[in-house]
C-alpha cells in the first residue's frame, strides 16, 4: 500500500518540483484515471493491468490540457501567486467532481473481475494480495523509469533546466509552456498508472479522490516537496506507519499516526526528509 | 448506461423545483418536501431515493389496483382527490444544509410534511426544524435508535431502528444455536460516523445481555483509503460471525480486502446499509455468496403478495434496480405519510400529526413483511419486524424470522 | 569611552568551512568604518553575526557596552542596531511610507508618532515624493534607499550597510555617498560592507580588510590601499591563487 | 500630514457603519426565514473569513485548518452547557480563550514551517482534531451533541422560530471582526503582520519579533473563529464532529477572503456577500437534480475569479490607485 501511496504522490512531487505548484486537484486526477480504466474494462473488457498504459497516456493528455487551460494562467498571476494556485486547482477539483457526477452518475462502480483481483500469494505465512504486489512492482518500475528519465534524457534535463531558470531556457529556444505542459502530462500519467492499479481493488465514484488526496500531500511533504525519491520513501513510510498505528490505536485513529509522523518529521526537518529547497 | 431516460425524469423534476409559482397555482395540490443528498459522496442514495418517491407518487396520484392505502383512485380521497407534489432538496450530508433546506421547504415551498434523509446526523437537525414549525417529519430510512428518543412530537418512523435490527440478528443466532450451530464469538466492524457508532453500541449491548463474546470490536474511519490493517485484525481474531456496519464504499473495500488477504469468515451478518446496495454486489457479488444482511424488505414477499413484485417492476422501470432495503422504506414512508394527510383531510401540520399518530395499517397493506404500522408515543413503529436475508445465487432470500422465511439459512456461509 | 561595537575573537564555522576565524574588530562612536575584502573573505558572515542573524560558533559580540552575542536580531534592533540587506528585502505589497513605519514602530508605539517619524525619514532620505507608491514599483536605486530609510526609522546608534553602493550608476552612487555622510552627521555610526574598494575609500574614516576569514589589515583608507598584503589579497582574488 | 490616509480610514469606518445600519434594518423587509438563514450564514462566514484573514491574509500564514478552532468553540460551548449547565455566553468566551491558547501552543512548532509545509500541517492538525472528537465518547463521539431547546431565551441564547436574535448576533460578530481588523490595520500589530508576511527576515531586522507577531495573529484569529463556532452550534442546536470540524469549514473560511481579496479590509465581507448566497442558491435550485451541476458552477466560478482577479474582487473597486495602509 505504501508504494501505491508513493506512486500517487510522485506525480504531485514531480509537478511541484518542476514549478512550485501544488495541484489540489490531484485526487480528482486519480478519480478520472480510475473511471477511465473502469470504462475500458466495462466496454472493451480490457483488464486494468493491460489498460494501465492507455490510461496513463490518456491522463498525460488530460494533464497537459489542464496545464494549458488553467494552470498556465495561474502561474502568471501577479499578486498572491500561491493563493491563486491553491484555489484555482481547488476550484478545478470541484468542477471535476461535478462533471464526473454529471456524466458518470454518482453510482459506485467497481471492476468485479480481473486477472489479479482477489488472488493472494503467501510468503512465509504473510499474505500478500496480488494486485497490491503488482501495484508495488509497477510503482518501483515507475520510480526507476522516472529517475532515469529525469536524469538521463534530454527532455528530463530540459525539465530540470526550465525549473532552475525559465528565462535562460527560453534563450536556448525551449518553450517554457511546452516543457511545463509535458511535465504536467507526465505527472498526470503517473497518477493514471496509479489509478489503473487502484481500480482493481478499490471502488470508484466521483468523490473517491478525496480519500487519497490528503494522504498524497502528506506523503509528498513528508519526503520533501520536489524530491521524487522523497515521494517514494514517503510512500513507504506512510504505508508502514499506517499498518503499525492500526495495531496500537483503534483503527479509526490510524490516520492520526500518519499525521503525527508528518508533524514530527517537519518539526525536526522543516523541509521534509529529502527536501532540498 | 441508461442516461437518456433518467435525463428526462431528472430534467422534469429540476424544472418542477424551479417553477414553484406556476405549479402552486393549480388547484388542490399537496406539497411534500423530500430531503436527500443529491451531490457529494452519497449522491447515489439521493438519486435512488428520488426514484422510489416518484414510484410512490405514481401509485398515489394515479389510479392503480394495489391493496395499499391510496392506491385506488387518483390523489388523496380525503382532500377531494388532491394530487401530491414532491419538492426535492439537496442536503449534501451536511446537517446545517439539511436544516436550511427544511426551513426553506416549510416556509417557501409551503410543504405540509417532510420526508428524508438517509444520513442520521441530518435527520437530527431536520426533525428539530420540523418540530419548531409543527410540521410532521417522516424518517423513512434513518436507522439510528437515538432519533426517536428525543421527545419530539412530530417525528415518525415506520421502519425498524438498529436496536430492533440487532435484536433480530441475535434472535437468529439464538435460533441457530438451538439447531446446533457454533456461535460464540463475534467480530464487530463498524464505521465511525453516527450510523456505525450507534449500530456498534447496540450490538455490544445485546451481545453482553445474551452472553456472546465480542473478540474484536473495530471502529474504522469511514472512506479510508485502505482497510488492510483492519482486515488483518479480523482475520487474526477469526470470530464465528463477522458483523459489519458499513456504507457502500467501505463495504466494497472491506470485501475486496478480505478476499485479498484470504479471510473467509464462517458467516457475515451485516447491518444493512452498504450490504443492501446493488452496487456492492455488482462489485464483489461472487465473494459474498451466503452473506446475511438485516433488512425490512424482501422481494420474496412477492410470492405471497403479488403487488410487491408489480410495484418493484414500476420502480425498476425508473431506476434500473430492484427495490432494496432503503428504497422500499422510502416508498412505504411516503405512502404512510400520504395516507395520514388524506385522513387528516387537511394540510395543517398538527392535524396531519394527529392522523399519523392514529395510523394503523395492517401489514398486508404494505410492501413490507411488517405486522402493521402503528406508532408509539415516541413516533416509532414497534411492529416493523426486521428480516434477515441471505444472498444466495445472485439474489436475496428471506431466512428469518420463520414466519417470513422461505428458505433455511446456509450456515456457515461456505 | 568604550567602542560602540566590538567583536572579540569571533569564529564562525559552517561544517568544515571556517568563515570567520578569530575576528576582533571595534567600531567607535561617530565613525564610518568600511569592512572590505575580496569575495569569500567572510564579510557577509561577520556582518550577519553583528546583525544577529545567527550566533557565532565562538567568541563574543559587544554592543554599547553590553554582551549581545546571543541576542536575536529584533532585540538588537531595539538596542540600536539598524541594517540593510545586500539583496534588497522591501515589503513589496506595502507602500513606501508603510515600509518605513514598520521601522519607526520600534521607538514609537503611537501610530501617529510613527507615521510622523516615517515621513521625516523619507524627507531625510529624499523619498518623500514616493511615499504612497508600492515598494514593488520602485526602481532598484530607490529600493536601496528605502532600505536605508527603514533602518534609519528605527533610530539606530549603529547603521550596518550591506553593499548599498554596489551596482549603482555613478550618479546614483554619488547620491548614496552623500546620504551616508548625512547619516553620520546626524550622529549615527556607520559600518559598511563593500566589495569594491574604490567606492568606499573616499567615504570611510577607517577600513578593515578581511581575507580568508581573518582580519588582514586595519587602518586609514589611504594606508590600507597601499598595503601590499591587501593588494595581493585582491590580486589573489582575481587570479584565483589557492591558499 | 497624510490627510488622504486619515480620510480613507474615516471613509471606511463610515461605509461600514452605513452598511451595518442597512443590514440591521434588513429583517424589517425580509421576512422569509430561508432568506434570513442565508443572510445569517453570509454574516457568519464574513466574520469567520475576516478572522481567518488576520492570520492568513495579513500575517501571511495560510491556514487551512481553522475548522479546528471553529470546532473547539462549538464543542466548548455545548459541552459546558449540556454537561455543566454553563450558559452559552460564558461557554462562548471560554471556547474563544481555549482556541486562542491552543493556537498559540501549536504556534510554537508550527511557525517554524514555511509555505506548503505549513499549510499541510494546518490541514493535518485539524484532521487530527476531527478524528479525536469522532472517537471521544464523553463528547458524544460521532453522535454529536444535541442541544435541548426549551423555548426562547436570551439567557441560553436559543430561540424556537425567530431568527432575528441569531441574525443580530451574526451581524454583531461580523461588525466586531471587521472593526478588530480595521483597528489592527493601523496599529503596530497590523504593520508587523504585513511586514512578516512580505519578508520575515527584513521584519526581524527592524525590531519585529516575528514569532510573537505570528502568535498574536494566530490567537486573535482563533479566538474570533471560535466565537463563530460557538454561535453556529447555538444556531444549529446540534453538533457532530464532521459538521463543525470538517475540512469544508477551513475552506469556507478561506474562500470568501480569497475571492474578495486576501489581506484586505473589505475582501472577506465582499467575498462572503457573493459566495454564500451563490452556494446556497445553486444548491437549493439546481442541486436537487442530483447531477452535480451546482458543483460545476461553483467550482468554475472559483477558478475563474482566482485566475482573473488574483487580488480579489476588491481590486475592481480600487483601480490601481496608490494606497496607504488601507488596502
Amino acid at each position: 500500500m505504501g508504494l501505491l501511496y508513493g506512486l500517487i504522490a510522485v506525480g504531485l512531487a514531480l509537478i511541484f518540483g518542476l514549478m512550485d505548484v501544488v495541484n489540489f486537484a490531484h485526487g480528482e486526477f486519480l478519480m478520472i484515471a480510475m473511471y477511465a480504466s473502469f470504462f475500458l474494462f466495462a466496454f472493451f473488457a480490457i483488464d486494468p493491468l493491460l489498460s494501465a498504459p492507455l490510461v496513463a497516456a490518456a491522463l498525460f493528455v488530460f494533464g497537459a490540457v489542464v496545464y494549458l487551460l488553467v494552470v498556465r494562467f495561474a502561474m502568471r498571476a501577479k499578486a498572491n501567486a500561491g493563493m491563486v494556485q491553491i484555489f484555482s486547482t481547488f476550484g478545478l477539483a470541484i468542477v471535476m467532481r461535478g462533471l464526473a457526477q454529471f456524466f458518470f452518475t454518482p453510482d459506485y462502480r467497481s471492476i468485479p473481475q480481473s486477472w489479479l483481483g482477489g488472488k493472494t500469494v503467501s510468503i512465509a505465512g504473510i499474505f500478500l494480495p496480488e494486485p497490491q504486489l503488482i501495484g508495488a512492482l509497477v510503482s518501483i518500475l515507475a520510480f526507476a523509469g522516472l529517475y532515469f528519465f529525469i536524469n538521463r534524457t534530454d527532455f528530463g534535463r530540459a525539465l530540470e533546466a526550465t525549473r532552475e531558470d525559465p528565462g535562460a531556457v527560453a534563450l536556448v529556444g525551449i518553450d517554457k509552456n511546452r516543457v511545463f505542459a509535458l511535465g504536467w502530462g507526465l505527472g498526470a500519467a503517473l497518477v493514471g498508472l496509479a489509478g489503473a492499479i487502484m481500480a482493481v481493488f478499490f471502488y470508484i465514484y466521483p468523490d473517491v479522490g478525496a480519500s487519497f488526496a490528503l494522504i498524497a500531500y502528506v506523503t509528498v511533504a513528508l519526503g520533501g516537496f520536489g524530491s521524487v525519491f522523497g515521494a517514494f520513501a514517503g510512500g513507504i513510510i506512510v504505508g508502514l506507519v499506517e499498518a503499525v498505528t492500526a495495531l496500537v490505536l483503534p483503527p479509526s485513529l490510524k490516520s492520526v499516526g500518519i499525521y503525527a509522523v508528518y508533524l514530527l518529521v517537519v518539526f525536526i526537518r522543516p523541509r521534509g526528509l529529502f527536501g532540498s529547497m | 448506461m441508461t442516461i437518456t431516460r433518467r435525463d428526462v425524469l431528472l430534467g422534469a423534476t429540476a424544472t418542477a423545483a424551479l417553477v414553484p409559482l406556476a405549479a402552486r397555482a393549480q388547484t388542490s395540490e399537496v406539497v411534500i418536501g423530500v430531503i436527500y443528498p443529491f451531490s457529494g459522496g452519497s449522491a447515489q442514495q439521493g438519486v435512488d431515493a428520488q426514484k422510489a418517491y416518484e414510484t410512490a407518487l405514481e401509485v398515489i396520484n394515479k389510479d392503480t389496483d394495489f391493496d395499499l392505502p391510496l392506491a385506488k383512485g387518483e390523489g388523496l380521497p380525503g382532500l377531494g382527490g388532491a394530487k401530491i407534489r414532491l419538492v426535492f432538496a439537496d442536503h449534501q450530508a451536511d446537517p446545517q444544509k439539511g436544516r436550511a433546506e427544511a426551513e426553506r421547504l416549510i416556509t417557501q415551498e409551503k410543504v405540509c410534511a417532510i420526508i428524508g434523509t438517509y444520513q442520521s446526523a441530518v435527520a437530527v437537525t431536520v426533525s428539530q426544524i420540523c418540530e419548531r414549525y409543527q410540521v410532521p417529519f417522516v424518517s423513512a430510512d434513518n436507522s439510528s435508535p437515538s432519533l426517536h428518543r428525543r421527545g419530539l412530537k412530530y417525528y415518525f418512523r415506520a421502519a425498524p431502528h438498529d436496536e430492533m435490527y440487532s435484536a433480530a440478528m441475535f434472535d437468529f443466532f439464538d435460533a441457530m444455536k438451538k439447531k446446533g450451530a457454533k456461535i460464540e464469538t463475534l467480530s464487530l466492524f463498524h464505521e465511525d460516523t453516527i450510523f456505525g457508532t450507534d449500530s456498534g453500541n447496540a450490538q455490544t449491548k445485546i451481545a453482553g445481555e445474551r452472553g456472546y463474546k465480542i473478540v474484536t470490536d473495530i471502529k474504522y474511519r469511514t472512506n479510508s483509503p485502505s482497510l488492510s490493517a483492519e482486515v488483518q485484525q479480523l482475520k487474526t481474531a477469526n470470530a464465528d460471525v463477522l458483523m459489519p456496519s458499513s456504507y457502500t464504499t467501505d463495504g466494497i473495500l472491506l470485501v475486496k480486502t478480505m478476499a485479498e488477504l484470504g479471510y473467509k469468515p464462517n458467516a457475515i451478518v451485516a447491518q444493512d446499509a452498504g450490504f443492501s446496495e446493488k452496487a456492492l454486489y455488482d462489485a464483489v457479488g461472487d465473494k459474498l455468496e451466503g452473506v446475511i444482511s438485516r433488512g425490512t424488505f424482501s422481494l420474496d414477499l412477492a410470492q405471497k403478495r403479488p403487488m410487491v413484485g408489480k410495484i418493484n417492476e414500476m420502480f425498476k422501470a425508473r431506476s434500473g434496480k430492484d427495490f432494496n432495503d432503503l428504497t422500499s422504506r422510502q416508498f412505504m414512508g411516503l405512502i404512510i405519510l400520504a395516507d395520514a394527510i388524506s385522513r387528516a383531510k387537511s394540510t395543517d401540520g398538527e392535524k396531519i400529526r394527529d392522523a399519523l399518530a392514529a395510523t394503523d395499517i395492517p401489514g398486508e397493506q404494505t410492501i413490507m413483511p411488517w405486522k402493521r404500522v402503528k406508532f408509539d408515543e415516541m413516533g416509532q413503529n414497534n411492529d416493523a419486524d426486521p428480516v434477515l436475508l441471505q444472498y444466495v445465487g445472485g439474489k436475496f432470500v428471506t431466512i428469518f424470522p420463520p414466519q417470513a422465511a422461505i428458505a433455511e439459512a446456509i450456515w456457515p456461509m461456505k | 569611552m568604550t567602542a560602540l561595537l566590538e567583536t572579540r575573537g569571533v569564529w564562525q564555522r559552517f561544517g568544515g568551512l571556517v568563515a570567520n576565524s578569530d575576528v576582533s574588530i571595534s567600531v567607535g562612536r561617530g565613525e564610518i568604518v568600511g569592512l572590505i575584502g575580496p569575495n569569500g573573505a567572510g564579510k557577509s558572515t561577520l556582518f550577519n553575526l553583528i546583525a544577529g542573524v545567527l550566533p557565532p560558533t565562538q567568541g563574543s559580540i559587544w554592543f554599547d557596552g553590553e554582551d549581545v552575542t546571543h541576542m536575536p536580531a529584533a532585540e538588537r534592533c531595539q538596542r540600536g542596531v539598524g541594517r540593510t540587506f545586500q539583496v534588497v528585502k522591501s515589503f513589496e505589497t506595502m507602500t513606501v511610507v508603510d515600509n518605513v513605519i514598520v521601522g519607526a514602530l520600534v521607538r514609537n508605539t503611537v501610530m501617529r508618532e510613527a507615521r510622523r517619524k516615517a515621513h521625516e525619514v523619507l524627507e531625510f532620505t529624499g523619498l518623500a515624493g514616493r511615499a504612497d507608491v508600492l515598494a514593488s514599483d520602485l526602481v532598484p536605486a530607490e529600493k536601496r534607499r528605502l532600505e536605508v530609510a527603514r533602518a534609519l526609522a528605527t533610530e539606530p546608534k549603529l547603521l550596518l550597510l550591506d553593499e548599498v553602493l554596489t551596482g549603482l550608476t555613478p550618479t546614483e552612487a554619488q547620491t548614496g555617498v552623500a546620504l551616508v555622510r548625512k547619516v553620520r552627521d546626524a550622529g549615527i555610526t556607520v559600518l559598511m560592507v563593500e566589495h569594491v574598494m574604490e567606492i568606499v575609500m573616499p567615504l570611510v574614516d577607517r577600513a578593515i580588510v578581511l581575507d580568508l576569514g581573518k582580519v588582514l589589515v586595519e587602518g586609514k583608507p589611504a594606508d590600507v590601499v597601499r598595503d601590499p598584503k591587501v593588494i595581493s589579497a585582491y590580486l589573489g582574488d582575481r587570479h584565483a591563487v589557492g591558499a | 500630514m497624510d490627510k488622504n490616509f486619515a480620510a480613507r480610514r474615516r471613509r471606511d469606518l463610515i461605509i461600514a457603519a452605513v452598511l451595518a445600519g442597512l443590514a440591521a434594518l434588513a429583517p424589517l423587509f425580509i421576512k422569509d426565514v430561508y432568506v434570513q438563514n442565508i443572510l445569517i450564514l453570509t454574516l457568519m462566514y464574513a466574520a469567520l473569513s475576516q478572522s481567518w484573514n488576520i492570520l492568513s491574509g495579513y500575517c501571511g500564514q495560510i491556514s487551512l485548518g481553522h475548522a479546528l478552532y471553529f470546532g473547539i468553540g462549538a464543542y466548548t460551548t455545548e459541552l459546558l452547557f449540556t454537561k455543566f449547565g454553563v450558559l452559552p455566553w460564558f461557554g462562548m468566551l471560554g471556547g474563544g480563550v481555549i482556541a486562542a491558547l491552543i493556537a498559540m501552543g501549536l504556534g510554537y512548532p508550527f511557525f517554524r514551517l514555511r509555505g506548503h509545509y505549513f499549510v499541510i500541517a494546518t490541514i493535518v492538525i485539524a484532521e487530527i482534531g476531527l478524528l479525536l472528537f469522532q472517537n471521544w465518547e464523553w463528547a458524544g463521539a460521532a453522535m454529536g451533541i444535541t442541544v435541548p431547546i426549551r423555548g426562547d431565551s436570551w439567557l441560553k441564547f436559543q430561540f424556537l422560530r425567530t431568527k432575528l436574535p441569531y441574525f443580530y448576533f451574526a451581524l454583531a460578530l461580523c461588525c466586531l471582526a471587521w472593526f478588530v481588523t480595521w483597528w489592527l490595520e493601523d496599529s503596530k500589530w497590523g504593520f508587523w503582520w504585513r511586514a512578516v508576511k512580505d519578508n520575515p527576515e527584513a521584519a526581524e531586522s527592524l525590531g519585529v519579533v516575528v514569532f510573537n507577531s505570528k502568535m498574536g495573529a494566530a490567537a486573535v484569529s482563533a479566538f474570533l473563529v471560535a466565537i463563530g463556532g460557538a454561535f453556529y452550534a447555538q444556531f444549529l442546536a446540534y453538533i457532530d464532529p464532521e459538521s463543525v470540524m470538517g475540512f469544508q469549514f477551513s475552506l469556507l473560511m478561506a474562500l470568501p477572503a480569497v475571492l474578495g481579496g486576501i489581506g484586505t479590509l473589505w475582501g472577506p465581507v465582499l467575498g462572503a456577500a457573493i459566495l454564500i448566497p451563490m452556494t446556497e442558491l445553486t444548491r437549493s435550485y439546481i442541486g436537487g437534480s442530483g447531477r452535480g451541476v451546482d458543483l460545476i458552477v461553483y467550482g468554475a466560478l472559483i477558478v475563474a475569479i482566482s485566475l482573473a482577479l488574483p487580488r480579489g474582487l476588491v481590486s475592481l473597486f480600487s483601480r490601481a490607485k496608490p494606497k496607504g495602509a488601507t488596502r
